[in-house]
């Protein structure tokens, strides 16, 4: 149990800058979840919180004190990689326990810990199988278990549950959400799970290329995306941007988004600063819309948009409506059967959450 | 016209030197010599590459044997018979009669020897008998008794390596110095068991470990021609080495009598140890080769060759009937213990280098030998190891 | 780096962690330059008699230094020690060896190479046997079938000939390389063999093109091994071939084993270091080749 | 057309079979057939050259009864022992240090290989003079002072068969260094990094999980090293020449002599038949619980 | 392009079966999804198709023809292996244009369709590193490029995305839809993520067990799932299997589920045929509702359902409430913040895609 300070910390290869003075920090019992395109330095990072990959710059502080030089044995973390990295000569049971084993846990302790992580992670009958004769999910499983055995002060996850299948990931996301209350450890994980990211995280922090583009709380990070990336990153399908003005009248904020060849759309009661109003009243902006705001309504209503379906895409439980609206396609995720492809539709959009971003920098206007 | 193949272990400097007189001789005949030089192991090496050649159908022109290995290929019928030439040339009547044993088989001549080495030499450093009032031993119990002497003096009275081929050289002196040549005949050649059990074999063995008394303790791996250059050096007395120890002192410019002694191990009646090489010839079918064995042979009887080879190597002529002129003293002390040692019985062919037991009856003195010098085994032990070594072996 | 790093930290801090890295640093040298000094130790002896005259030798310094320096002993060892009664040095014998060595160490590695991928990533019942039966040849006493092998060779044809030697190197080498191999191919991950077979790729095209390029340091190894093997082979070397058609050992060993003729300690060093140039020459070009993690990042799991 | 199809898949299905088959055949005449003719010749009463009558057992019988086979096999089992696992731990230990990614691995390693790539006809007179208690190190050691210094097990036929170990570990090592650097190359970091996590340090991780890593590894150096003891005889004869007495004889010298030296062929074929059986008693029952392992790992 | 027809196969390790008795059938152009928990059997199939593994019993066929004992270079397939295998000393381009080396393309051909790929794959920079230097995401897109530079007759893809982010994979599942419009390759497809396979199959088989559940399209197999282990597995959050029972009064049927201490909630007009009608009237039942089916509802509708509201939980474009029904713990997806957590609240179920299984055999009731 014990806080995570990354202070500007860089990473090299060579001439190749994989991170570029990272700097997050998080407190006790933190739940960290990195979020970011693949190849964008997450598990460089965690490898270096981990301390099997040099810091070319800056310093990780782990429960307050400078970490670079220590070596991985001494942090007291346990960490699941992306790659497994299973000991191929041992057999399940021996991998999972090995840890406990170097700790002097004694042999009775160790068993019943690993049965209890078998079981929640459904291996016991693969206890004394080698991991070359298992599954792809299996072994992942594996080396989950190696992690969760064990109580560390911190907790490295690296995609552990990207190949486990929906139900599974279920029941583990909870188990996660479990030990961490349990144990109150703090937690550094990485996925490309929007929902395991949602539902685990204490902090979210989203990286772009070697750079933390946001570091907040779950909500906040969906709902006020600090910037375009962050807005069409985090959520799935993801945030309709789309290219409008600002119209302010008597305190109110109105977006307009133009229309080829009809009349332009307007979307009245935008929430908005006073200083963000006057700055931008007549201006260009972008319009961040995500796909479940909007919904089929009526046509009379203020804010109803007329649209022309182009495309629909069933997904069992939401239909994806694709159509035109400012020059750009948009995606709407609405209830199954109430669209069609080809014909149009009168949708409605929740207004109050609407976000509006600065189209040269695409930073948030608060 | 003709090429002839020589498989032969002499590899060392001063052998090669003599081997050159051969090869000079034949090829002025108008022959090539090709050569095939495999040394090492007292010759095993060559024997093993022989038995390769032979068996792949591929044997060499002529070959040196050492000992047995003559009439043992002989007897496999793959040696050719030179008896013609031998008629010829007289060989029977230039030769010595104890000789005949090893370069014939049944009627057959079947090698051409070129030397004789003489095996039981005692090489003694003059200046240090000299400054101790040592005179030459006549009796092994002089040799000791001097030896201790030397020993107090702070002098190491025998210099010797440890391989067994220089303890068997001590071993086959006192073998036939002790109790004379018919012991020596009845042990190491006809392998009597009476006699390897008697007492005086015991004898032999206590004799051997008071030699051993004369020796330094770093004896071990020590190469003979270093332990010569010891007694050279003035470090150690006397060596008991066969005449190619020679060599090393009239390298130095020492001379015989003035610088060093050279004598026979000392018994009533001098011994004289011999070592024969000689040169075989194998059957073969390419007619050139034929004719290139029949010059080689002649080469090799040749009393001017074998003159030339000798002074040289540092043994003497195989033949009897060479000149000793231009032979050193010590050669020529040879010569004469020979034509001595014809007439009184007490030519014997040196065990150690195979001229007694066939090889695996003369490896099991060897080994008993050898074990006995350098550990702490007793003489009754000795002689009972050897008896049964040697029943074994039959 | 360090420098930056060590910036961030206060000094008093920094100066402990410094040290103990040395002394961990120390930990791996230490042994590891003791250990050359130990292995050093008889070559040393050997340089040192190489470069003495023969009669400060006899005289009885062995191991100190010399007191006159000469390269005689090299000279003579190269160009004019007599093999036999030929007094050519080792010099002509190298091309022997040569032409010797090399078919035979590309050959035997070659066979080892491609066993050792069928037995591990071709398995078919009986794979083991085979390899079973392949692996006990390591153990043959040469000694016992020399004749035999030589009435072989006999009958091939290849009785005193070059390529009669390369063929008895081969025959007992694929046994060492099989092994060598197999044992490496054993921890190869088989996706690897799994995803060129879907590429399309056939069995030489997967040995070639996708095992062979991850096995550079066991072909290191295995060459290595051969060629040391061959080169310093001496029983082979004498018993199948004769005079001129002589590997280097067999000249070696006449300039070296004299038996009752003076042992020239300073000619026989510098031929045994030069005998052994080739040798070293291989240890230093293809201990480059020891490269690290070929498979690393391959597959996951 | 589907007839040849299937042909040629059957074809490609027994290539792997077809490209084995001309090393196995080449092994099972030089190495099988030759070593029943050993064994033939073993039972029968040849000394010079081979002969084929039946002696029974009369061989063996001889050949238990030479004080020197005792030796040598008493030798054998010293020797190899002490030479597998001295030369294995070092080689093992100079890779795993030579892995931490140093300066000079190059040179260091060379410096290791160095003493397979002389010719022990040689180096054993170097060894012989640096073991001699008279010239080599205990002569330099005496004269440093400390004059009750003894090193003079080469001249003890109790202890010179140690003499032989040290030189042949000094002369081998190296190659199984060789062996076990390429199987620690081959080795994914990213398992080391797991077990560094957990917790483990360096010896234990090297321990635990990258020496049974390195099993196949291990197995080729012991089949490696156990040939060279086996089959030690340059060593032998250069450095002691079997001796003091027969001291230092091997099974692989006693067979030389015996065949090349005493004219004991049938002596030699049965040493080597016992050779080779002490081989297999030792190395099938292994081989069999390693690959028996392996195949279903 | 051609049918594959997996009949009757088994596979066995030891004495493991792994595989039991499967069969699956679909045609050419037909896109198979694989859907099953972890450990399976699907990789397994998959390596069976391909011809890497030994078939222990059964016969598959390709386009016709058995190839139980063709090697796996002569079944023209590609593949993407879950474990990446990729060929660590070539570089990735290298390890893209293998297969086409092989197949004697032309290198001109050759590199262009290597920058299509990488382009298509965002990893056209990377063209020239090793695997080893590559992030885990990194490596498995160069694991599909392997694959879809080929046009074979068959595709095998194992788990492709499931190390990417979302983003791009909906990138990349977009490409796969083109890739399969445009080459009309058959495809089988391993895959965990709900929405890949609902929006990408043409044909779904779900397994459990080595043995094959459900074969069917997949709105299909979401609506209509053949079982209840089809029902909980597919859709996430997963169905509700709540216990009831079954009213038949005229022709309509009603499903009534038990309240511990309160009146029975009814939901009237379920869709049943006649024979089932007659054969479940008045008997007990299970009845499954998808989250997504309930929606926050009017308390005087027919069939409305008042419940006390346990746990809620925000995904960010949804609200998870989590309340007891029937004895059973049942979750809604509804719209975020429109429910509190202890309060009470009234849901709506939409009727019309009620389901009903056989209490016993648990097989779905039509
Ligand atoms: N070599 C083997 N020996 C024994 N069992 C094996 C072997 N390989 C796989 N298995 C078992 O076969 C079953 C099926 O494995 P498979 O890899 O097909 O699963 P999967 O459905 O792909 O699972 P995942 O989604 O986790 O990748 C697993 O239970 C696995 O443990
Ligand atoms: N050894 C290396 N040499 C050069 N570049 C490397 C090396 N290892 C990683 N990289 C690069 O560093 C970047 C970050 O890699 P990292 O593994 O941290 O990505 P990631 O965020 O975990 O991606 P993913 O989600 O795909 O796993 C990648 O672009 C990768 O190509
Ligand atoms: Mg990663
Ligand atoms: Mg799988």
């Amino acid at each position: 149990m014990s806080t995570l300070e990354i202070d500007r910390v860089r990473k090299t290869y060579g001439n190749l800058e994989v991170l570029k003075e990272v700097s997050i920090s998080i407190g006790t019992g933190d739940f960290l979840v990195l979020l970011g395109p693949s190849g964008c330095g997450k598990s460089t990072l965690l490898n270096m919180i981990a301390g099997l990959e040099n810091i070319s710059g800056g310093e990780v502080r782990i429960a307050g004190k400078i970490v670079n030089e220590l070596s991985p044995k001494d942090r007291d973390i346990a960490m699941v990689f992306q790659s497994y990295a299973l000991y191929p000569t041992m057999t399940v049971r021996q991998n999972i326990e090995f840890g406990m084993k170097i700790r002097g846990v004694p042999p009775a302790q160790r068993d019943k810990a690993v049965r209890a992580a078998a079981d929640l992670l459904q291996i016991i009958h693969l206890l004394d199988r080698k991991p070359s004769q298992l599954s792809g999910g299996q072994r992942q499983r594996v080396a989950m278990g190696r992690a969760i055995v064990r109580e560390p002060k911190l907790f490295l996850f690296d995609e552990p549950l990207s190949n486990l299948d929906a139900k599974l990931r279920v029941d583990m996301r909870t188990e996660i959400k479990r030990l961490h209350a349990r144990l109150g450890t703090t937690i550094v994980y990485v996925t490309h799970d929007q929902i395991e990211a949602m539902t685990l995280a204490t902090r979210v922090a989203v990286m772009k290329g070697g750079v933390v583009q946001q570091l907040d709380d779950p909500q906040t990070v969906y709902d006020r995306p600090a910037n375009v990336y962050v807005a069409k990153f985090v959520g799935s399908p993801s945030m309709n941007i789309i290219p409008g003005k600002i119209e302010v009248e008597g305190g109110s904020a109105t977006a307009v988004i133009d229309m080829a060849n009809r009349q332009a759309v307007r979307i009245p009661g935008i929430h908005l600063s006073s200083q963000a109003a006057s700055k931008y009243a007549g201006r260009k902006v972008l319009i961040g819309i995500r796909p479940e705001m909007f919904s089929v309504g009526n046509g009379q209503a203020q804010g109803a948009i007329s649209i022309e379906v182009d495309v629909v895409e069933p997904t069992g439980a939401d239909t994806l409506a694709v159509f035109q609206l400012g020059g750009v396609e948009v995606t709407a995720r609405l209830p199954p059967k109430q669209v069609n492809a080809r014909a149009s539709a009168t949708l409605a959009v929740d207004r109050s959450k609407v976000v509006l971003f600065d189209p040269d920098s695409e930073e948030l206007i608060n | 016209e003709g090429t002839i193949e020589v498989l032969h272990h002499w590899v060392s400097q001063s052998e090669v030197d003599a081997l050159n007189v051969i090869r000079k001789d034949l090829e002025s005949k108008g022959f090539q010599w090709k050569d095939s030089a495999v040394g090492g192991m007292s010759g095993a090496n060559a024997q093993q590459a022989l038995r390769s050649r032979l068996t792949s159908g591929d044997p060499p022109g002529a070959m040196q044997f050492l000992g047995w290995e003559g009439p043992q290929w002989a007897e496999q019928g793959v040696v050719r018979d030179l008896n013609d030439l031998a008629e010829d040339g007289g060989w029977r009547e230039a030769l010595p009669p104890q000789l005949l044993t090893f370069v014939t088989s049944g009627d057959a001549f079947i090698a051409a020897p070129i030397n004789m080495h003489r095996q039981n030499w005692v090489w003694a450093n003059k200046k240090i008998f000299d400054e101790a009032g040592i005179a030459v031993p006549k009796t092994w119990a002089d040799l000791i008794a001097a030896g201790k002497k030397l020993k107090e003096k702070g002098i190491t009275p025998v210099a010797m390596g440890d391989e067994p081929w220089q303890i068997g050289i001590i071993f086959d002196a006192l073998l036939s110095d002790l109790y004379g040549p018919e012991f020596y005949r009845k042990v190491a050649i006809d392998l009597d068991p009476a006699a390897l059990n008697s007492a005086e074999m015991v004898k032999v063995f206590d004799t051997l470990r008071e030699v051993r008394g004369l020796v330094d303790d770093n004896f071990v791996g020590r190469d003979w021609a270093v332990a010569t250059g010891l007694v050279i050096n003035g470090e150690a007395a006397m060596q008991f080495m066969g005449d190619w120890a020679k060599g090393e002192f009239l390298a130095k410019g020492l001379k015989p009598n003035a610088d060093f002694y050279c004598f026979a191990t000392p018994a009533k009646v001098p011994t004289f140890q011999y070592v024969i090489d000689s040169f075989g010839m194998f059957t073969v079918k390419d007619e050139t080769v034929q004719n290139a064995q029949v010059a080689l042979a002649e080469t090799i009887m040749d009393p001017a060759v074998q003159k030339g080879f000798n002074l040289i190597k540092g043994s003497i002529p195989a033949r009897t009937d060479v000149s000793v002129d231009d032979f050193d003293d010590c050669a020529k002390l040879g010569f004469n213990e020979r034509a001595e040692a014809i007439k009184a019985g007490s030519m014997l062919g040196a065990m150690t280098h195979g001229f007694a037991a066939k090889p695996e009856f003369a490896s099991v003195f060897g080994d008993v030998a050898a074990q006995f010098f350098v550990g702490n085994m007793s003489s009754d032990d000795a002689v009972k190891m050897l008896v049964e070594g040697i029943d074994n072996a039959r | 780096m360090a420098n930056a790093l060590a910036q961030h930290k206060p000094i008093d801090e920094a100066l402990p962690r410094k040290t103990r890295i040395r002394f961990g640093r120390l930990l791996i040298y230490g042994p590891l330059c003791a250990m050359a000094a130990l292995y050093l130790m008889p070559l040393w002896v050997m340089v040192v008699t190489s470069l003495k005259p023969l009669d400060e030798i006899y005289s009885g310094s062995f191991i100190g230094l010399p007191q006159t320096i000469t390269l005689d002993a090299w000279r003579a060892a190269w160009s004019e020690a007599c093999i036999g009664t030929e007094c050519t040095g080792l010099k002509p014998y190298f091309a022997n060896s040569l032409l010797m060595v090399i078919p035979a160490v590309v050959l035997s590695t070659g066979i080892g190479a491609i066993n050792g991928y069928i037995l591990t990533k071709w398995r078919f019942p009986g794979a083991n046997l085979v390899f079973g039966l392949l692996l006990f040849g390591c153990f043959l006493p040469y000694q016992a079938i020399l004749i035999p092998m030589a009435r072989t060779l006999g009958l091939l044809g290849l009785a005193g000939s070059i390529p009669g030697l390369v063929f008895v190197h081969v025959a007992y080498g694929i046994c060492f390389t099989t092994l060598f191999f197999r044992n490496f191919f054993v921890s190869l991950p088989d996706e690897l063999t799994k995803a060129a077979m879907v590429d399309g790729a056939g069995f030489f095209r997967i040995f070639w093109s996708v095992i062979l390029p991850t096995s550079i340091p066991i072909i290191v190894v295995s060459c290595i091994w051969q060629f040391t093997q061959i080169w310093n082979d001496f029983l082979f070397g004498v018993s199948f071939t004769s005079g001129g058609n002589s590997p280097m050992t067999v000249a070696l060993n006449n300039i070296v084993n004299v038996t009752t003729g003076r042992k020239q300690y300073n000619v026989d060093m510098a031929a045994a270091m030069i005998a052994a140039i080739p040798t070293l020459l291989v240890y230093i070009v293809a201990g480059r080749y020891f490269v690290r993690g070929l498979t690393a990042g391959a597959v996951k799991g | 057309m589907n007839a040849a199809k299937s042909f040629s898949s059957r074809l490609a299905g027994w290539l792997p079979r077809i490209v084995v088959a001309p090393s196995l055949l080449v092994v099972i005449v030089t190495v099988y057939l030759f070593i029943l003719w050993t064994g033939v010749i073993s039972f029968t009463s040849s000394r010079f050259v081979p002969v084929y009558d039946f002696a029974g057992l009369e061989q063996y019988v001889r050949l238990w009864a030479t004080p020197r086979w005792h030796t040598a096999v008493a030798n054998l089992f010293i020797f190899s022992a002490l030479f597998l696992f001295l030369s294995t731990g070092i080689g093992l230990l100079m890779a795993i240090l030579l892995d931490q990614n140093i300066r000079a691995e190059g040179f260091l390693r060379a410096v290791y290989l160095y003493p397979m790539a002389l010719s022990f006809i040689v180096t054993g007179t170097a060894w012989k003079w640096i073991m001699n208690p008279g010239l080599g190190i205990q002569k330099v050691i005496n004269e440093l002072g400390w004059t009750s210094f003894t090193f003079d097990w080469i001249t003890d036929p109790n202890m010179a068969i140690y003499t032989v170990v040290i030189a042949g570990v000094w002369q081998s090592s190296g190659f199984a260094m060789a062996i076990f650097l390429a199987g620690l190359r081959g080795i994914d970091n990213s398992v080391i990094k797991a077990a560094q996590i957990e917790g483990a340090g360096l010896p234990l991780i090297y321990r635990q999980i990258i020496i049974p890593m390195l099993r196949p590894a291990m197995l080729s150096v012991i089949v490696l090293l156990s040939y060279i003891a086996i089959k030690s005889f340059d060593l032998v004869l250069a450095l002691t020449n079997a001796g003091p007495g027969s001291a230092t004889e091997l099974p692989s010298t006693f067979m030389f002599s015996a065949t090349f030296r005493r004219n004991q062929m049938g002596v030699g074929a049965a040493s080597a038949v016992m050779m080779l059986m002490t081989v297999a008693a030792i190395i099938v029952p292994y081989l069999y619980s390693e690959l028996r392992e392996r195949n279903n790992g």
